[in-house]
């Protein structure tokens, strides 16, 4: 164990750390279910629904109401939405729903709408960003590590 | 006057001079022998500042090589194993075009006197992509003439000469070191510079060891 | 042989730089991705900045140390400016193509498309060339002192043409493109100032950090090289002799 | 005045070189038909798309000839070693990149003028009212070529790769150029009031004066040691 394995361990330790305490943080946002498994296991309670506003569907009631289908790869949900419509509900769009299944009337009762958050893309910029920095200078780091022992051994170094 | 203060000189992995410690007089024509590939050449090149030195400096005439190269260059004449020559150009126009860039204007009578010393004055007129080897080292010749420099580097001046020619040759160099000129010269060749050479050296991996001349003779890396 | 107090120097301090770094980054990454709040137009995607801008930041540093190296370096011919530049040039490639990299990441989500003519992505792109250039001028020389020189002529042309690509890339730009796409649009307020701010400066001293220890391993590699031409030819040199 | 002279035996001698070998001139306007002629197989275009692309296809060809002329600049002076007598000439080498740059533009602005006649013919182009216009773009963007061109041709005939390391360099660095020049030559071609493109010749202006001088200064670095 040299030193430079032992800086090198504690910083894969805090990206770790950093790795895991962000993940834990998004959780919640992450898991979404699919229009087929509400469908299927008519869960209860909250929860987040990912899905396509299907074509033609989408009808809108005065100020603070709308109705469409979200469609999944297999099946699609009867949705009803009450609230102020925000201005991304269009057709074809990809949302998540937040709300409840009624499992009695088949139908979604929407409380939020939101736009499908880019994890993939805020973690893929990351580890681009970072990743290849701290790779690029574990190897200079360790060539340094050689190249003084290289030096030493060769007997070219001569201490002041 | 040629000084050299522990010159090296390296190309990345290859250290091709090493703490090369030089002096030459006024007066004196040094030769430099050596096998090839020993740097010879890279010395010329560094002292005619075509090339900086990677250790140690030098002074020409009294004056640091790497501060104050154009004073040097305009008392000094490089003969290079390039001959400095265009092709599409015929003999007088090398000479006028070579001249004026170092700021002489050679008379018509200057430059056909130089030509007949160097025996090429018949073909004056000709493209020099006519002439052969000889007749271009000639040419090259009758250019540092002209120039009338101080100091004279001579990579291996012989070759491509021939017998005429290397007379011709160290005629010059007789003139100019009579006119306390300074001569450096690499050659392979002991019998054509034994003539005129006062001291002599050899290099060997880059790196110069002053010897008596006539202990070269018999030398078998000359 | 010793070491060059320049490079015993760096090595010395180097490490403050790289501590800071590490604490800048952990500060601005905790941050940027859990204490701030989604951008009210961008949502969630907005948090790409905070990872893109710090490295355009230090690349565009990392250039500017290249043209103040290579003029040094014109001046005083010191191989030590020449290590620090060759370092700085090859960091300064990485830091383009990173931040390049993460642009086209964020431009995918907040335009729907990886590429855009955009007059910075545009500037960017030219600068990679002008580096990966230098880096390859550079390898086909094979004088160190000249490939040094010319290196340095290289980059000092290239720090005077960019602020004039840029101009000439925005103004062609506006002539062919509609202004809806823009970079400007993100308006910086100030919950994403620190975060951001945190990233920049942890950014620009982890460049510090690696530029020190590029510099060392350029010089070492130099040094041990140099030595083992000086030993190869005394080596031959010897076995002349006798 | 010692300058002045060499500046003007270095174009003599470029000038006297080119008139007996024909060799530049010759190949570069070769090149640019070929590169003419592959334009026109690969763009199948009427009149109206052949406005909106000849000017980009014009300032390929003409940087890729450019390229070419520049690149044969300084390699002819490796014939015989003679870049070592230009590095010892005893004066600032700035009058060698002036007198280089002046015979350079001359080659590539010749080339230009005599490639433009079969640009107009080959993608049938109305002729155009200002020519003059025309001609100051050629100039401009011809001098921004030559001046940031001699320079990097100086310094890429001592490096190994040499052919391929002059455009690697180069393009890049003359994006300005090529922008503007494209441009301002599609204004005059189109017949637009000089003022919607006049931007462009300013940026024309300022590239050449600025990189004019600028290689002036660096070319002194590529001489010497």
């Amino acid at each position: 164990m040299t030193n430079l394995h032992i800086r090198w361990g504690g910083v894969c330790i805090v990206a770790i750390v950093l790795i895991v305490l962000t993940y834990d943080h998004y959780r919640d946002n992450l898991a979404s279910l699919a229009p087929q498994q509400v469908r299927q296991e008519a869960p209860k309670g909250d929860i987040r629904v990912l899905g396509m506003v299907q074509g033609g569907t989408l009808e809108t009631r005065g100020a603070g109401e709308a109705t469409f289908a979200l469609l999944g790869e297999h099946a699609s949900l009867p949705v009803h939405y009450e609230g102020p419509p925000p201005d991304n509900l269009r057709e074809l769009k990809i949302l998540v729903l937040i709300g409840t299944w009624n499992v009695g009337a088949q139908v979604f009762e929407a409380r939020d709408i939101g736009i499908v958050p880019n994890y993939g893309f805020i973690a893929g910029a990351y580890l681009l960003g970072l990743l290849p920095l701290a790779l690029l200078l574990f190897a200079m780091t360790r060539r340094v590590h050689f190249l003084y022992d290289e030096i030493k051994a060769s007997k070219l170094y001569e201490e002041e | 006057m040629i000084a050299c203060h522990g010159i090296g000189k390296a190309y990345g992995h290859f250290q091709v001079l090493h703490d090369v410690n030089l002096t030459i007089a006024e007066g004196e024509c040094f030769a430099l022998f050596g096998p090839n590939g020993s740097g010879k050449t890279t010395l010329l090149k560094v002292l005619a500042t075509l090339e900086r030195p990677s250790t140690g400096h030098f002074e020409i005439l009294g004056m640091h090589g790497l501060k104050n190269k154009e004073a040097i260059r305009a008392n000094l004449m490089f003969l290079a194993h390039g001959t400095h020559l265009y092709d599409e150009l015929n003999a007088r126009e090398n000479l006028a075009f070579a001249l004026a860039l170092r700021g002489h204007y050679p008379t018509d009578q200057d430059v056909k006197r130089a030509l007949d010393r160097v025996a090429i004055g018949a073909f004056a007129d000709m493209k020099v992509r006519h002439y052969s080897a000889g007749m271009k080292k000639r040419l090259a010749l009758a250019k540092t003439m002209l120039a009338r420099p101080n100091v004279l580097l001579l990579d291996e001046p012989f070759t491509a000469l021939d017998t005429a020619g290397a007379e011709i040759l160290r005629e010059y160099v007789r003139e100019r070191l009579s006119a306390k000129g300074t001569v450096l010269l690499s050659t392979h060749d002991y019998d054509k510079t034994r003539p005129i050479a006062n001291r002599a050296g050899i290099l060997r991996h880059g790196a110069l060891q002053e010897t008596a001349i006539e202990e070269l003779k018999s030398d078998d890396l000359v | 042989m010793t070491i060059h107090r320049v490079i015993r120097k760096v090595q010395r301090f180097e490490g403050w730089f790289g501590g800071s770094a590490v604490l800048c980054l952990i500060a601005g990454l905790y941050l940027g991705l859990i204490g701030s709040p989604p951008d009210y137009y961008q949502g969630e995607v907005v948090r790409i900045m905070y990872i893109h801008v710090p490295l355009a930041h230090t690349a565009l540093l990392a250039y500017i140390v290249l043209t103040i190296g290579s003029l040094w370096y014109l001046w005083k011919r010191d191989p030590i400016v020449d290590n620090m530049c060759q370092a700085v040039a090859g960091l300064s490639a990485v830091f383009t193509a990173l931040a390049l990299g993460t642009g086209m990441i964020w431009g995918k989500p907040t335009w729907d498309t990886w590429w855009t003519w955009d007059a910075r992505l545009t500037s960017f792109t030219v600068l990679l060339l002008i580096l990966i250039g230098y880096l390859m001028l550079r390898t086909f020389v094979d004088d160190p002192e000249k490939e040094a020189r010319y290196g340095a002529i290289l980059a000092i042309v290239g720090f005077v043409d960019l602020p004039i690509i840029h101009f000439s890339v925005e103004w062609w730009r506006t002539l062919h493109q509609p202004q809806s796409i823009s970079m400007r649009g993100v308006s910086i307020s100030s919950g994403l100032l620190v975060p951001l701010l945190f990233m920049s400066v942890g950014m620009s001293l982890l460049f510090s950090y690696m530029l020190m220890v590029r510099t060392q391993l350029l010089y070492l590699d130099r040094l041990l090289h140099a030595k083992k031409g000086r030993l190869l030819s005394q080596f031959h040199l010897s076995k002349s002799d006798s | 005045m010692t300058s002045f002279s060499v500046i003007r035996w270095i174009v003599w001698k470029d000038f006297v070189t080119e008139l007996r070998s024909r060799e530049t001139i010759s190949s570069m306007v070769f090149f640019a038909l070929i590169v003419i002629l592959i334009f026109s197989f690969s763009f199948s275009m009427d009149q109206q798309a052949a406005r909106e692309v000849i000017a980009g296809i014009m300032w390929v060809a003409f940087a890729f000839t450019g390229i070419i002329g520049l690149g044969k600049s300084f390699s002819t002076e490796l014939q015989n070693d003679c870049l070592e007598a230009l590095q010892m000439v005893p004066e600032a080498k700035g009058a060698i990149y002036l007198g280089k740059v002046a015979a350079n533009f001359a080659f590539m602005f010749v080339v230009e003028i005599l490639l433009f006649p079969m640009f107009v013919i080959l993608f049938n182009l109305e002729v155009v009212e200002e020519i003059s216009l025309l001609l100051l773009v050629f100039f401009l963007a011809t001098v921004g070529l030559s001046a940031i061109g001699t320079l990097f041709s100086a310094l890429t005939v001592q490096i190994r790769a040499r052919e391929v390391m002059l455009p690697i360099l180069l393009l890049p660095l003359v994006v300005p150029v090529m922008i503007a020049a494209v441009e301002a030559t599609k204004g005059a071609l189109n017949g637009d009031p000089p003022a919607m493109y006049e931007q462009w010749l300013e940026l024309l202006a300022i590239y050449d004066v600025v990189f004019t001088v600028v290689s002036f200064w660096m070319f002194e670095f590529v001489m010497d040691s």
